[in-house]
């Protein structure tokens, strides 16, 4: 089954390009491993989900590209052009000559009506190149302006045009100290109104892929692509191909479907987190070997202690013992660090994969009390290995992960409304305070129901 | 195939080898059927009893007489033998009293099998459901599905309270595997259209006029057993299914039907039952070859049916002969009826379903009687100071006839089951971009056009339902003083 | 947390609910894979089939064996199968010498080539299919067909289709000398592989004649067996059976026929759809406006009408429900109940007859399978939501105060299908 | 690329807009060396075929035939636009772009007709935002009705432009000698760079005596050079202008932005080594480099952006953001009002630079003591007749531009009343559960 992606905006649109020459490079290379007859159908198989058939021998990304001004776009589809090995669909693309300004407002009842035509025809035509569509990936900057504001809209119109494809919006968290000022207005209608439209919202943290950039991949000079890099690494160690169950050698035909209906359920918690796990500069790749014992101990821990990252761990954290209420006889300064999981899905790609041992994902203690680890643990494997890594795990991980920063999203963007700052640069574009007491309301919900698992 | 048809015409041959010729024709084409031997010694109770109970299974639970439950204990066979038949309405409680082990009672087996037999064409019925299907079926209604049996496999169930949250987080599962199905029958529609496209012209029926996917993949793969028993079909479902439920007859039967139409088991094939295979055999018999066995599986089928209309034929011989075995039998005691009997398990769904139907009833009783009420004190206050001539009262019985026969009419509706307008069962699908080649086929946008109007109603009998919700929580967040409440906003 | 039993029975019919789609996913899967096989490229016999490709090599030997037919077929296979590695050895041979730098389609990864690529066996065309000389001869080899094409005075297409009658033939008559001639052929003979796509060349595929003969008995005798229903009826069978099932009745000692549960589900079905036939008519009643007073008596007499109706249904449900009560209880072991028989379980009929339902696009298509799912899927959402409610409203009208989780998630899950959610507010900010 | 149109009014105008196409053709000829018209050149330069007449000359894509800068020169004398027109930058305008008039309005063209300009841009192009870069007498303007004319033009600026970007020419003077003595001090290892974007040479305008004039010019050209630098060129975190305002501009009146420019040394052609990167960064803060006399590190900000160009990464832009933060003081609801953006081509002959703007209630001063020299005047009703001859223009302009600009002020006052206090965070909805 195909996925048709969306990139939104500079951010979706630079991300977009890393993740299918990730996804590609990755297929097409000969280390994964495995036998060259696998190798074959793992290609097939990624092939199918996110390249069209080849023009030329050119496999071409099952994507469309959306800005509000042309200087991304024509970067991104020369860079693709220019690596020879895949490209974008020459005409799958949609930009205009002004950009959203950093206002979601402007994106969303502005920019999108405006070219809602001509956005949904594109996406259209690429559902129509599908014998069989999947759903859609729709890759947007959650603080811009055009791929927050142009990205909500058009999930609502997928919403309403293909009500039954799957959407999952991959969505960049900014920087928690800023890089558009009225991120967090632009934040919480984003937020809002994906938590209405789309099914998963699979959020990136900037703050914290710019730290493995510095602290695991030793990079001193970051630069966005670094960034996007990790990030398409991430994406693409989710989606590549998996076995369908254990035992099987066939791939998983519908890997969103799948994440979604074992991840994000309930209505009211559809807020994904990844980790992974190693993740390293290839120099010190070379000089690493890993168990599958310890990379899963190192993810658990990373999953129950809420890191980001492999480095810094905070071993001290524990589970709480099972069979007590999670809230109660805790003190409450403890029971913060601990990350209570709703569901977590593991991936593990690598040499023998089937000798992992996840007995430690299974611990009832992991999860909210409502849920058993039947229910929320699913386990995903292949034994290609992925992207130059003898054996590498990631987790998606529906916790609360993502609740602190949500909250402090809320709180700020909350401090500036009480001084109705900025807001006349959304009502100016038909978005009024009625708008945005629904998206706190909404949110503060969602807080809440995080809080309380 | 291991026995030789001898076609003899009972009719012409009445007389003393008629019998066993039509129960050894009956034997055929039921599944498994025993020898007339069994059936003789039947009549006179003699322990042939487990025979008998497997094929009552067999007849009783075709859909579930797969892999999985073919291999049920005797007991269990037993016991839902029991439960079929008396929920079917069996009359003879003889039945429900015989052991649980399926010693005993080949006599009663008898009896239950021929009331069975009596009360349709139960042979028919079965070689029906069992039929090879050559083209890709789709049945044009989902009666069927609508009638799901449910899982086989007993599951994990919850095991004492559970959260509300875990009841929503199962919902949302739902409703995503509602999604990816849909998605993968769009996908199973493009390809079938394909094949059906691409190989137009291929069929020696004029009216198919293309193959199916079954017999499209028997020319693509008729020496599958060189690729490994059909190549992915066989090999997927080792995988897809759980282990118990492996038969090799399954992956054939599931490889060469549409399946496409999801209806699951309208197409399921009760393996082997008809081609007096037993499962075991199916990994190591002869599978290798794909158009073999469909070849063989049809000359089967062709067999049952012979054997079928040679029962038909002959049948009279048989009711005679079961006067016999139900004259040896004594009869019931009276007491027997007030013996705690089994039931099938109606209590908890069953019971459930008819509360429900109950609370909507009452419901719209009491709407109706409201409703009525302000109409009548309404009416009587007009018409109160009017005169009542002659001609007041015949057009007050030509309306009250017109009203009756209206409402007769509705009533008639229900009760007739469904309108036979409706089309239903499994049709082949035939793709043609012009004209019909003659006939009087079912076209899509006919069946298209009832679904959607069925749609419709199922559309508004939700909408009903959640606004009653609606209203009963609206006025339950009204008792609470303090809170807001912010409904989520309208799409 | 919900009452134990509440939870029991909500989790039962969920997982009921989900159990049935999954099932249904897991046979669509499988046919899906039928379907995708057919229309890549067909290899040939020989090599592995593509979904064999996706097992890792260790697994290969594993699997064969599973489904050879015996020790017989499996030497032939056997040599058949060497017979084609020499095929395509003989293949490479000639074409790393530059005689064929350019076969036709040879993709890298599939090795794919053709077997009975010879010349020497007799062709067949099938455009002249009526004359298939091709049943007679007992071979169980595979022979190859010529088809004209454009260009190709003598193009060969690997036929599937004569394949699966020599398949087929073979069944009647044990494999003759055929095969190691063929062998023999094979290796002599290698020509350059052709792929054989259903898009380009589906049009020249033909059904054996073996299996066109059995399909066509296959449906004169369900003609004949559906015919001979109206034989049945003929009186003396008939009143046998009835006489037979009066008899059954009679000395079970019980005066009448039970109830049976079928039927009383079946009853209730009935009863349900009535409910919902009355209340669409009772709507439309009260929703004209009468002109005049004929019209408004008639409105009047209609909605008496319907509620006399209603109170029969009710009381015949009561009815129901006393028979059901009187039934004591047992549990079975296996089996879940089933719903109401399908009142279209083998077909409107008792038979299955073979007709036919035309579509005329793909978009066709894909609109009628969408819709039945739809109804499916909105019929099973209607259930569980009558389920839900008569599960979840009294729970939350008779906690006093009601938990606000529970009200939010029961005003998601019965007002919004699930899909969204509302919030709570303090009204005041401060006092919380 | 949005492209752009600059509207050059009065002398003052013209000059710095001449100065700035001067600098941005340079900027593009070092980058776009093939000559190629681009998204880029786009923003700010039609692409035209002079052999064709009319408006259809316009070419798209392709080779460059001829730049004609997107801008419109007004004055309403002749002087200052014929010297354009006889300098080297003639073939940048077409007659057809100019308005000049010879009646001339007495040293008030830019404050008056730019800012009336204003409210005709606005009702024509509502969506299109209007930035306004205006230079503000020092206390020692020789004209002497200029508090006035500030003061009319104070009120148009508040109500018609999105964006303001106040500068005075004191500061730019004294940044001038600042350059002065850093390049002639001699301690650093100075050398006169040739290809670099020099004052003296730059060109536009005569060169017969080296005013001080040009070089505070010079520096506002810069300021527009960099400004518009994001919107011109490729980087990895773009900023289109309307995100300007969009960032920095929390209330609708609260839009004046102050402005600086670090490294200075690279408005002078000459060859520093550079500092290290912090210390621009540092700089930008700092009292001196600011573009108007104004000191923002020790007043509220209510929103900061930093505009980097060269070879700077995000890591850099992040980590001096959090060395910077500790000392600056920002408004309670926008305690993360950073608004960054990275352009990877730098400026001629440097490695980098930054541009920062800040919303800061540091440009109050500037307001105040305009509006103490406007009443200075107007208790006396000093030179009134002069305007009050002119048709539309009452005594009413004057008192509803001066409560206009007190209630700007009394706006800033009103945030920095805040500075000092505790601010608690205001109580959110509260979720019952």
């Amino acid at each position: 089954m195909s996925i048709v992606t969306v990139q939104l905006g500079q951010c979706g649109n630079q991300i977009g390009f890393e993740v299918f020459d990730t996804l590609f490079s990755d297929s097409h290379s000969s280390q994964g491993l495995c036998s060259k007859r696998e190798n074959e159908a793992y290609r097939a198989s990624c092939k199918e989900r996110f390249f069209n058939e080849e023009e030329n021998g050119v496999p071409i990304a099952r994507a469309v590209l959306v800005d509000m001004e042309p200087k991304v776009i024509n970067q991104t589809l020369s860079k693709a052009a220019q690596s020879g090995r895949w490209k974008y669909g020459q005409h799958a693309y949609f930009c205009q000559k002004q950009g959203s300004g950093n206002n979601w407002a402007y994106g969303y009842s502005v920019h999108g009506p405006r070219h809602e035509e001509s956005i949904m025809n594109l996406i259209q035509k690429e559902v129509e190149k599908c014998d069989s569509l999947s759903g859609f990936f729709i890759i947007m900057s959650m603080a811009g302006g055009t791929g927050s504001g142009i990205g909500a809209f058009v999930t609502q119109n997928l919403q309403d045009q293909y009500a039954h494809s799957l959407k999952m919006n991959q969505i960049i968290w900014p920087y928690g100290t800023g890089e558009v000022i009225v991120q967090n207005y632009n934040s919480i209608l984003t937020l809002s109104h994906l938590y209405r439209s789309s099914d998963a919202l699979l959020v990136h943290e900037n703050d914290a892929v710019h730290k493995i950039c510095a602290k695991l991949m030793n990079i001193k000079q970051i630069s966005f692509s670094d960034i996007n890099q990790v990030l398409a690494h991430q994406l693409g160690s989710v989606f590549q191909p998996v076995y369908c169950a254990e035992g099987s050698f066939h791939y998983r035909r519908n890997p969103l479907g799948d994440l979604m209906e074992n991840l994000v359920p309930h209505p009211e918690f559809k807020m994904l987190g990844v980790r992974n796990i190693p993740q390293m500069s290839e120099n010190s790749l070379a000089y690493s070997t890993f168990t599958w014992a310890g990379l899963l101990k190192h993810l658990r821990q990373m999953l129950i202690s809420h890191a980001k990252m492999e480095e810094g761990i905070d071993w001290q954290v524990r589970p709480p013992l099972s069979g007590l209420p999670p809230l109660g006889k805790m003190p409450l300064n403890k029971e913060l660090h601990f990350n209570t999981s709703i569901a977590n899905l593991v991936i593990l790609r690598g040499k023998d994969v089937q000798s992992a041992d996840l007995e430690g994902f299974k611990d009832p203690a992991l999860y909210t009390s409502w849920l058993h680890p039947i229910h929320a643990l699913n386990v995903w494997k292949t034994q290609r290995a992925f992207s130059k890594y003898e054996k590498s795990a990631s987790l998606v991980s529906n916790s609360q992960f993502l609740v602190k920063p949500l909250d402090m999203i809320v709180g700020k963007a909350w401090n500036m409304f009480a001084s109705k700052a900025y807001l006349h640069q959304y009502t100016k574009f038909g978005i009024e305070e009625e708008d945005f007491l629904d998206s706190f309301t909404l949110l503060e919900q969602v807080v809440a129901s995080y809080y309380n698992l | 195939m291991g026995r030789r048809r001898r076609l003899v015409d009972p009719a012409a041959e009445a007389g003393a080898g008629a019998l066993p010729k039509v129960i050894a024709a009956l034997s055929r084409s039921l599944p498994a059927g025993p020898s007339p031997e069994i059936f003789r010694r039947a009549k006179f109770d003699r322990p042939e009893a487990p025979a008998l109970w497997q094929l009552l299974f067999r007849l009783l639970s075709p859909r579930s007489a797969d892999g999985a439950s073919a291999s049920l204990a005797l007991e269990a066979q037993v016991c839902l033998v029991k439960s079929a038949l008396r929920s079917q309405g069996y009359p003879r409680l003889v039945l429900a009293q015989l052991p649980e082990d399926g010693s005993r009672g080949s006599r009663e087996l008898l009896l239950a099998l021929s009331w069975l037999l009596a009360r349709g064409p139960l042979p028919e019925q079965l070689l029906a459901q069992a039929h090879v299907q050559l083209g890709d079926e789709i049945p044009v209604c989902e009666c069927e599905a609508l009638a799901s049996p449910g899982p086989r496999v007993p599951h994990v169930e919850a095991e004492g309270p559970v959260d509300i949250r875990c009841v929503q987080w199962l919902m949302g599962r739902l409703r995503f595997r509602w999604r990816c199905l849909i998605a993968s029958q769009q996908e199973q529609c493009t390809l079938l259209s394909k094949i059906h496209l691409y190989t137009r012209g291929c069929h020696s029926d004029q009216r198919l006029g293309h193959l199916s996917v079954a017999e499209t993949e028997m020319l693509r793969d008729p020496e599958g057993g060189q690729q490994g028993c059909g190549g992915g079909v066989g090999q997927s479902l080792d995988l897809a299914y759980p282990k118990s439920l492996h038969s090799g007859q399954v992956p054939e039967a599931s490889g060469m039907m549409c399946g496409w139409c999801a209806c699951g088991w309208v197409s399921a094939h009760p393996p082997g039952s008809l081609l007096e295979m037993q499962p075991s055999l199916c990994t190591s018999c002869a599978l290798g070859c794909f158009a073999f066995q469909l070849l063989r599986r049809l000359e089967r089928e062709n067999t049952g049916l012979e054997a079928a209309l040679e029962w038909r034929r002959g049948e009279l011989v048989f009711w005679r002969w079961m006067d016999t075995v139900l004259g040896a039998c004594p009869p019931e005691a009276p007491a027997a009826a007030t013996q705690p009997t089994f039931l099938p398990r109606i209590a908890e769904r069953g019971l459930g379903r008819l509360e429900l139907a109950a609370r909507e009833l009452r419901a719209l009783q009491e709407e109706l009687c409201e409703a009525t009420g302000r109409r009548r004190a309404a009416w009587e206050a007009r018409v109160g100071g009017q005169g009542r001539g002659p001609q007041w009262s015949s057009a007050r019985q030509a309306l009250q006839k017109a009203v009756e026969q209206e409402l007769a009419a509705l009533r008639w509706a229900w009760e007739q089951d469904r309108g036979p307008a409706r089309p239903h069962g499994p049709h082949r699908l035939v793709r043609c971009e012009d004209e019909a080649p003659g006939g009087q086929h079912l076209r899509a946008a006919e069946v298209i056009q009832a679904l959607r109007s069925q749609e419709a109603c199922l559309e508004a009998a939700l909408r009903r339902l959640q606004g009653q919700c609606r209203q009963e929580l609206a006025r339950l967040a009204g008792a609470l003083p303090g809170l807001i409440w912010i409904l989520p906003p309208r799409c | 947390m919900l009452p134990a039993d509440c939870s029991r029975r909500l989790v039962a019919e969920l997982q009921g609910a989900l159990d049935a789609c999954a099932e249904r996913q897991l046979q669509l899967e499988q046919s899906l894979r039928v379907s995708r096989r057919l229309l890549r490229t067909w290899e040939p016999a020989g090599t592995l089939a593509p979904e064999a490709r996706l097992e890792p090599e260790t697994k290969e030997e594993d699997h064969s064996p599973a489904c050879t037919p015996g020790p017989q077929d499996l030497k032939e296979l056997e040599l058949l199968t060497q017979a084609l590695k020499k095929a395509v050895l003989a293949r490479k041979v000639t074409s790393k010498a530059g005689e064929r730098a350019k076969a036709p389609s040879l993709k890298s990864g599939s090795f794919a080539t053709s077997p009975g690529m010879t010349a020497s066996t007799p062709s067949w065309a099938p455009g002249q299919a009526g004359s298939c000389a091709s049943e007679a001869k007992p071979t169980r080899g595979i022979r190859q067909t010529t088809v004209p094409a454009k260009g190709h005075p003598e193009r060969r297409l690997p036929s599937a289709g004569n394949r699966a009658r020599v398949g087929v033939g073979a069944r009647a008559t044990r494999p003759g000398p055929g095969l190691r001639d063929q062998h023999v052929a094979l290796s002599a003979a290698p020509e350059a592989p052709e792929s054989f796509t259903l898009k380009e060349k589906g049009s020249l595929l033909q059904l054996p004649t073996a299996f066109r003969k059995a399909a066509s008995q296959n449906s004169r005798l369900w003609a004949q067996l559906t015919s001979a229903q109206p034989r049945d009826s003929t009186n003396a069978t008939a009143a046998a059976k009835t006489y037979f099932l009066q008899q059954m009745q009679t000395a079970s000692g019980r005066p009448g026929p039970v109830l049976s549960a079928a039927e009383v589900e079946a009853e209730v079905g009935r009863l349900q759809e009535a409910c919902s036939l009355l209340r669409l008519h009772m709507k439309e009643e009260l929703s004209a406006a009468p002109t005049d007073w004929t019209q408004e008596y008639r409105c009047l007499l209609t909605l008496e009408g319907l509620q006399a109706i209603a109170g029969q249904c009710l009381h015949r449900l009561q009815e129901l429900h006393a028979a059901l009560a009187e039934q004591p209880v047992a549990p079975c072991p296996v089996g879940r109940p089933s719903r109401a028989p399908p009142p279209c379980g083998g077909g409107a009929g008792p038979f299955w007859s073979p007709q036919l339902l035309l579509y005329s696009s793909t978009q066709e298509l894909q609109t009628l399978a969408a819709l039945r799912l739809r109804v499916a899927m909105l019929d099973q959402q209607v259930h569980l939501e009558k389920v839900l409610m008569a599960e979840l409203l009294p729970l939350v009208s008779s906690q006093e105060p009601p938990s606000l989780a529970l009200c939010r998630a029961v005003h998601s899950l019965l007002c919004e299908g699930g899909e969204r959610f509302l919030t709570v507010l303090h009204d005041d900010p401060a006092d919380s | 690329m949005t492209q752009s149109v600059v509207v050059q009014v009065g002398q003052c105008g013209n000059q710095i807009g001449c100065c700035f196409w001067d600098l941005a053709l340079r900027e593009h000829a070092a980058v776009n060396q093939k000559g190629i018209y681009d998204e880029a050149i786009s923003s700010f330069f039609r692409n035209v075929d002079t052999r064709v007449a009319g408006d259809s000359g316009s070419i798209s894509k392709g080779k460059i035939c001829s730049l004609k800068a997107r801008a419109v020169l007004i004055d309403m004398e002749e002087g200052v636009v014929n010297e354009i027109l006889q300098g080297p930058l003639r073939d940048v305008f077409d007659s057809k772009q100019l308005i000049t008039d010879i009646s001339g309005s007495g040293n008030n063209t830019g404050s008056g007709l730019g800012t009336f300009l204003l409210k005709v841009l606005e009702d024509e192009f509502p969506e299109v935002y209007r930035f306004v870069t205006s230079i503000y007498p020092s206390s020692e303007d020789d004209v002497i009705t200029s508090p006035y004319n500030s003061i009319l033009a104070m009120k148009e600026l508040n109500e018609h432009a999105d964006c303001v970007l106040p500068i005075d020419n004191q500061s730019l003077f004294d940044i001038i000698s600042k350059i002065d003595l850093v390049v002639n001090s001699g301690k650093l290892d100075t050398t006169v760079k040739p290809k670099s974007l020099v004052i003296s040479s730059a060109g536009a305008l005569k060169k017969q005596q080296k005013k001080p004039f040009d070089a505070m010019n010079n520096i506002v050209a810069n300021l527009l050079l960099n400004l518009t630098s994001s919107a011109r060129f490729e980087g990895s975190l773009n900023m289109d202008l309307n995100e300007i305002s969009m960032n920095l501009v929390p209330f609708p009146r609260l839009h004046y932005l102050v402005s600086s420019l670090t490294p200075l040394y690279t408005l002078a052609d000459v060859n520093i080594p550079p500092r290290r990167l912090d210390q621009m960064f540092s700089d930008a803060f700092s009292k001196d480099h600011q573009l108007i006399r104004a000191d923002p590190k020790h007043s509220l900000y209510l929103a900061c952006a930093l505009m980097v160009r060269g070879n700077v990464q995000i890591s850099d832009l992040r980590r001096n953001i959090e060395r910077l933060k500790p000392s600056l003081q920002f408004v309670s609801w926008n305690q993360e009002g950073w608004k960054t953006s990275l352009c990877s081509v730098p400026p001629v002959g440097h490695s980098h630079s930054l541009l920062a703007l800040a919303n800061n209630t540091c440009v109050k001063p500037t307001f105040v003591e305009l509006r103490e020299r406007f009443m200075r005047l107007y208790k006396k009703k000093a030179h009134l007749h002069h305007y009050l001859q002119v048709e539309g223009m009452e005594e009413s302009c004057f008192t509803e531009a001066v409560s206009s600009l007190s209630a700007l002020i009394q706006e800033y006052n009103q945030l920095d009343a805040t500075k000092s206090m505790p601010v608690p965070d205001i109580p959110r909805l509260s979720i019952a559960v």
